[in-house]
């Protein structure tokens, strides 16, 4: 389909994107009343390719603790959780769902049905495990654990992926027995189809970054067009969405138009946002013209600019391949390469890591890239801290001390062309 | 026949005589345990026999709690401080079923049944502590008494939202309030309400049910009590006397074993 | 080092010594030594190459935190902070190769973190099935454990036969089996082995050679059979949730003074992960794969087919105990997670809990001991 | 034609007059309490009167320190971290390295040969203000901030003080005060404490010498010997110490000039 030359609507993929969420929560609110199977998936190393083989509707208890987050509701939802026993030091998204649970899953964006099946694909992320052994306690729904390895050396092993695709043929009996509908291979090409063009799609949004300036920020807007290609890969729907998003974003590279009037610096930002406080974080950077052009965060839902695709000739395989490679499922030689990686093709003046205590799969070592950058890439790096799900962890007027002294840092060398 | 119930505390000690017969308070001392808490349990259980004209041969039974419970030479017995002040409450407000202790270093929420017996309890993790440091400083940032503390806040209009979850980054919240200018008044009903917040997350997790005692020195201020009814929604009890509700509880106990070492002759 | 320990005292003199005088020593001897990370990891393998397999539990309150607490935050249990600070000051000097497992993120990045500032020695990180359940499971784990034995047989220059893997095997049974029993005895007569005693016994098995270890129960063992037997009046207690960063030994201690009987616990779980016999015929790897995924402690480290409020219930009746101490590492979170539905199970059981939190560099514990003592009265004294 | 730096802290706001060719004219220090906005215009007027020199005369006016944004009569802001690192360079030209113990933060700075910040690192958020925490045991212990530096070193035991967080110090000295334990060695254990992990934060700079200590914490001599001790380097430590945020906004305000800057703000009108 040729890209139409008339004049691109502003903020297209972000209103698409607002549309295409509501028509699935819009799905979701009768999905137990009208029986249809629901499955609890997370976003790293979801496969959501398959439970749709089986018509499966996908809920991502993260996209409504995210959610709970930027419509300030996260507060109430994380007490409720601990009021009933759950440690301020645990992740603030698991709380958040707990919250939502405890108050019948009535969220600001509609209603989130009960599981029928809980696919913990724990991709990254261990409390994963113990969040849905939570959720199969309260509900007593059938738990499912597909086991990710993590990676060891520098890249998945063939004994790791043997080990995942011998669980995906398990996962395929118990969704047969739970639905009903007998597996169809050809089904699952076409679906995985639909999922590599949109991910050869969205891999072309993300390298529209390294323009000078930038059409969009790849950390506070990214969340912008991120949810089809974490949540409702393999329809045409989504495919058809990224070609409108690239439509956008080529047109803004030919108007020289950025997310801030002037891109003073250009950085690449490590760690998930603090949801509740998202528009004044986001101020904290623009008040600098500073624009994110990479971001590791964007990579939670799958590496697709490091080569990584759903291949519809070699579905299984494929699939375990994923699952396996989401950001967080990398070690950490391997995430601090990648960071090296970005800075250097999106050229960027720095590195921001944004330190989150709910989330000690991303924070953890997290020091170590700090000093590996500043002294021996020479590459300024700011490190701050807050928390990505609960509001009690913002405190603004240190985060602005910390980013006005890093910025100021920067200008003041820029002007006199001192080297670090 | 006459037991003592000596409460020593990290900053004050209290010490009860209680008639076994009557079951009345004879006489109560409360005052600061000063440097030397080894000591301090005897100065006050001589301070309040002193007071009631009596001499320690007259007490048949003394049980020691509070943090220096362990340091009172001849004590019968050592009760810890959760036990004593749910069964004290309960002597002040028998209707008691949750007990909420606001000290100044830390925080206790108990669940007790219809006779004072402890069934669930919590103390303070790391949020909850230190609600009377916490007070005292806001007091010197703000440049306010600490008496004045709970009046002042009470003319508030607009509370400033303080939301961290623990004492010190609520500090800081506080200060950075301060340095924007806003008014006093409205700075310390936030903090008010901060400790309220974090002590009634406690409560909620032992389960709450009326009546609802508060014991501890900081809940006779009365912005506190405001924000504890606030956030709760529900009348509370509270009394002067509570302050003095773990030598109270001691005593209690104290008398129940005394009986039963009576009736084993 | 003079012979084995034979105090109680002696005993925590060498587990609170973190300068590792076993490891020193069989360095000494021109022998390599591997650490691993404190929950489970198989390290008969270790053995079987000939090297000294060490477990590593942090430093307790050992050393001062300097180095580490600028690089890893303040939302990470202090086990974490106080191993890399170890590495840091140069006592982990005698280690050769450090072994990680999927306890959970904080561990799982550690050993990233591990390869970045002791780039000269070998790091490997295991990972042990989650999926006990598949049927995939064993083939998986036993191509994990050749994985590992190839690295390990690269550090000590040894080729490593099914022989040696059957002998090491079959010493670490039998350590196992003398474990299990002093354990019975004490689940049975908690007044004969004190909970502080049982711990520091299983303690130092992590750290000197396993024959050595065995002798020592043998003896132990002997001298419990013979002690009076003279019960206190005191609760039984089942101490849940330190199965990775260990209670300071004093506040273990003070515990059983407020008047518990500890019946029985998941300290060092590690160090006595296979509660049943690992077959001795057939290949010894995929014997340890099966021990690990069919015969393994719960713990909340590792999915269970089976959920855990199930086996709580059920050991709390076997062991008829009067309450259940939940005594977790401060941000620990897997320990912290399993709480809410363990409590929900023993509230409608009607089985007193109480949840203590500690960090093992915790020098004052007046807080915890004070609720241990108040948990105590109110059993004690239910009808007073 | 002189130059001004207003820096207001959380605790104290204090302000510097310099003179064309950097001559320190005047000095103001006084607690920033409860209304910011005036604390700062009476630092300003202070440290004029200190000068004998009247507003009209400045040629430019930074704000620095938490209260900055309230100074309504400043040209402009600049953080503390950047004026401290110019301060300290300014009186320690061979200084490549700055640690400031501040009551909300704690901060470790590198510099370059002309005092333009390299890299920092800043305390982790439980072990905040580290000021505050060397405030809160000495309110525990019944002293002042200016008797615990030498209490500590009197003392021949360092006892090991372990918590981070200021909360829960302040138990775990009640704890040892319980047990009989000295005051000096539980001092002497809070300094080391302190100490050790400033020096960390410094490590992860680098600790290129030479190092300066600025901010108020550096008058208590038990703070600057203790932390010789973790750096195993000796450290700069200067009377003004106290007024190095304003020292450098004051510096940095000159060089404005010296570019070209003009003041843009009218005077203040001279409010009492």
């Amino acid at each position: 389909m040729a890209a139409t030359t008339q004049a691109v609507p502003t903020d297209l993929g972000k209103t698409l994107q607002r549309d295409m969420l509501a028509k699935y929560y819009g799905a979701l609110e009768t999905a137990n009343e009208d029986g249809v199977p629901v499955a609890y998936l997370f976003i790293p190393g979801n496969i959501v390719e398959l439970t749709r083989n089986f018509g499966f509707l996908p809920v991502y208890p993260e996209i409504n603790a995210l959610q709970c987050g930027i419509k300030k509701v996260a507060g109430e939802n994380i007490i409720r959780a601990e009021d009933l026993g759950y440690s301020s030091d645990v992740c603030g998204y698991v709380k958040n769902d707990i919250g939502l649970m405890l108050k019948d899953r009535q969220s600001p964006f509609g209603r989130i049905p009960k599981p029928d099946l809980l696919v913990c694909n724990y991709s990254g992320c261990n409390t994963f495990i113990k969040w849905f052994e939570g959720l199969a306690h309260f509900y007593g729904s059938e738990f499912f654990l597909l086991d990710v390895p993590y990676i060891r050396g520098r890249a998945v092993t063939e004994s790791d992926v043997t080990y995942v695709v011998a669980q995906l043929k398990e996962l395929i009996d118990v969704c047969e027995r739970r639905t009903g509908v007998t597996f169809s291979e050809a089904k699952l090409r076409e679906t995985l189809e639909y999922s590599r063009q949109a991910e050869d799609l969205w891999v072309e949004i993300l390298n529209l970054a390294q323009e000078r300036p930038s059409p969009f920020d790849s950390y506070f807007e990214a969340v912008f067009y991120m949810a089809p290609i974490n949540i409702l890969r393999g329809t045409p729907e989504t495919v058809e969405y990224y070609r409108q998003v690239l439509r956008e974003m080529r047109a803004r590279v030919d108007e020289g138009h950025g997310p801030v009037p002037e891109e003073k610096f250009r950085v690449v930002i490590e760690g998930p946002p603090p949801w509740p406080h998202f528009r004044a974080f986001w101020e904290l950077f623009k008040r600098w013209g500073a624009v994110a052009v990479a971001s590791t965060y964007s990579k939670v839902g799958g590496l697709y600019d490091q080569g990584v695709r759903h291949d519809p000739s070699r579905p299984l395989e494929s699939i375990a391949e994923y699952t396996m490679n989401s950001y967080t499922n990398w070690n950490l030689p391997m995430r601090a390469d990648l960071l090296r990686k970005y800075v250097e093709t999106y050229d960027a003046d720095a590195l921001v890591i944004h330190s989150v205590k709910s989330c000690r799969s991303f924070s953890v070592g997290q020091a170590d890239f700090r000093e590996e950058f500043v002294n021996e890439l020479g590459i300024p790096t700011l490190m701050v801290e807050s928390d990505l799900a609960d509001p009690r962890y913002f405190q603004e007027a240190q985060l602005r001390n910390r980013i006005d002294a890093f910025f100021e840092s920067l200008q003041q060398r820029r002007l006199t062309g001192a080297t670090a | 026949m006459i037991v003592a119930g000596v409460d020593i505390g990290a900053g004050t000690s209290k010490a009860v005589l209680l008639d076994g017969g009557t079951g009345q308070v004879v006489a109560k001392v409360s005052q600061r345990s000063g440097a030397r808490l080894d000591q301090a349990g005897a100065l006050v259980l001589a301070a309040v026999l002193e007071k009631a004209g009596l001499r320690r041969e007259d007490v048949a039974y003394v049980a020691s709690t509070g943090y220096g419970r362990y340091q009172l030479p001849g004590r019968d017995i050592q009760i810890t401080e959760v036990t004593c002040h749910a069964r004290g409450a309960h002597f002040l407000f028998p209707g008691t079923r949750c007990l909420l202790d606001i000290g100044a270093q830390s925080t206790r929420a108990i669940h007790v049944d219809g006779k004072g017996r402890v069934l669930q309890f919590k103390m303070n993790d790391r949020c909850a502590a230190g609600a009377g440091r916490f007070l005292e400083r806001v007091a010197r940032a703000l440049e306010v008494p600490l008496e004045e503390l709970g009046p002042l806040s009470l003319r508030s209009a607009d509370p400033q939202a303080i939301s961290s979850i623990c004492a010190v980054l609520a500090e800081s919240e506080v200060i950075n309030l301060v340095t924007s200018g806003k008014a006093t008044e409205d700075i310390l009903m936030g903090a008010h309400l901060s400790i309220a917040e974090r002590a009634l997350a406690l409560l909620r997790q032992v389960g709450v049910e009326d009546e609802i005692t508060l014991t501890g020195g900081i809940t006779l201020n009365p912005g506190m009590r405001k924000a504890l009814e606030q956030r709760l929604g529900r009348a509370l009890n509270v009394s002067p006397d509570a302050v003095y509700a773990g030598a109270l509880g001691a005593a209690l106990l104290g008398l129940v074993r005394l009986r039963k070492r009576g009736d084993a002759g | 080092m003079s012979g084995p320990p034979g105090t109680v005292e002696d005993l925590r003199l060498l587990v609170e010594d973190v300068t590792f005088p076993q490891a020193r020593e069989w360095k000494e001897g021109g022998g390599k030594v591997v650490g691993s990370f404190p929950v489970y990891a198989p390290m008969e393998l270790v053995h079987a190459a000939g090297m000294l397999p060490v477990h590593l539990f942090g430093a307790g309150g050992g050393v001062e935190i300097e180095g580490a607490d600028s690089r890893i935050q303040s939302f990470v249990c202090s086990i974490t902070r106080s191993t890399l600070e170890l590495g840091l000051r140069g006592n982990l000097r005698p280690f050769d190769g450090f072994v990680f497992t999927n306890i959970c993120d904080v561990a799982r990045n550690l050993s990233g973190v591990w390869t970045r500032n002791f780039r000269d020695r070998m790091v490997e990180y295991l990972h042990l099935p989650q999926n006990v359940g598949s049927g995939a499971a064993a083939d998986y784990m036993t191509r994990e454990l050749r994985r590992l034995l190839d690295s390990l047989e690269r550090m000590s220059g040894r080729t490593v036969s099914e022989d040696d893997l059957r002998h090491s095997v079959a010493v670490f049974e039998e350590n196992r089996a003398l474990m299990r029993e002093l354990h019975r005895i004490r689940a049975e007569s908690p007044w004969i082995v004190p909970a502080h005693e049982a711990y520091l016994l299983l303690r130092a098995g992590g750290l000197m050679p396993k024959e050595e270890h065995t002798a020592l129960l043998r003896k132990t063992l002997a001298d419990v059979r013979s002690r009076p037997s003279r019960p206190m009046d005191r609760v039984r207690i089942l101490l849940i949730g330190s199965f990775c960063e260990q209670p300071p030994i004093a506040l273990l201690r003070a515990m059983e003074d407020a008047g518990c009987y500890v019946v029985d616990d998941d300290l060092a779980l590690g160090l006595r992960y296979i509660e049943r016999p690992v077959a001795a015929d057939g290949d010894p790897l995929r014997a340890l794969a099966e021990a690990f995924l069919g015969g393994a402690a719960t713990s909340s480290v590792c999915h269970t087919v089976r959920p855990k409020t199930e086996w709580l219930l059920e050991r709390a009746e076997a062991l008829r105990v009067d309450g259940v101490l939940f005594c977790t590492a401060k941000f620990c979170e897997p320990a912290l997670y399993d709480y809410v539905p363990y409590k929900e199970v023993l509230d409608r059981a009607e089985i007193p809990s109480l949840h203590v939190e500690f960090e093992e560099k915790m020098t004052a514990f007046d807080q915890a001991k004070t609720q241990v003592e108040t948990f105590v009265e109110s059993v004690l004294f239910e009808e007073a | 034609m002189i130059t001004a730096g207003v820096d207001v802290g959380s605790t104290t706001s204090k302000a510097v007059i310099l003179d064309g060719d950097r001559q320190i004219l005047g000095t103001s220090l006084l607690p920033t309490g409860a209304n910011v906005v005036r604390a700062a215009e009476r630092a300003f007027r202070e440290a004029l009167t200190a000068a004998k020199r009247d507003e009209e005369e400045a040629g430019y006016v930074i704000g620095t320190g938490y209260g900055r944004y309230k100074i309504s009569f400043g040209d402009d802001q600049v953080t503390e971290i950047g004026c401290h690192a110019r301060g300290a360079h300014f009186l320690f030209p061979d200084t490549r390295t700055i640690v400031d113990i501040g009551g909300q933060d704690t901060k470790a700075i590198r510099v370059n040969d002309r005092g333009e910040v390299l890299d920092f690192c800043m305390n982790d958020k439980c072990a905040a203000g580290t000021g505050r925490f060397l405030d809160a045991c000495a309110n525990v212990l019944g002293m002042t901030l200016e008797e615990i530096g030498p209490a500590s070193l009197r003392s021949e035991k360092a006892l090991r003080i372990t918590n981070v967080c200021t909360v829960f110090v302040e138990s775990e000295i009640i704890s040892q005060l319980a047990r009989g334990e000295k005051v000096e060695d539980i001092l002497r254990g809070v300094h080391q404490a302190i100490a050790g992990r400033t020096a960390g934060l410094v490590r992860r700079v680098g600790t290129n010498p030479a190092v300066t200590f600025t901010g108020g914490v550096s008058r208590n001599g038990g703070m600057v010997k203790s932390l010789e001790e973790k750096l195993a380097v000796p450290v700069n430590v200067s009377p003004l110490s106290q007024w190095m945020g304003a020292l450098g906004a004051a510096l940095i305000a000159l060089e404005r000039v010296e570019g070209g800057a003009v003041r843009r703000v009218p005077a203040t009108g001279g409010a009492a």
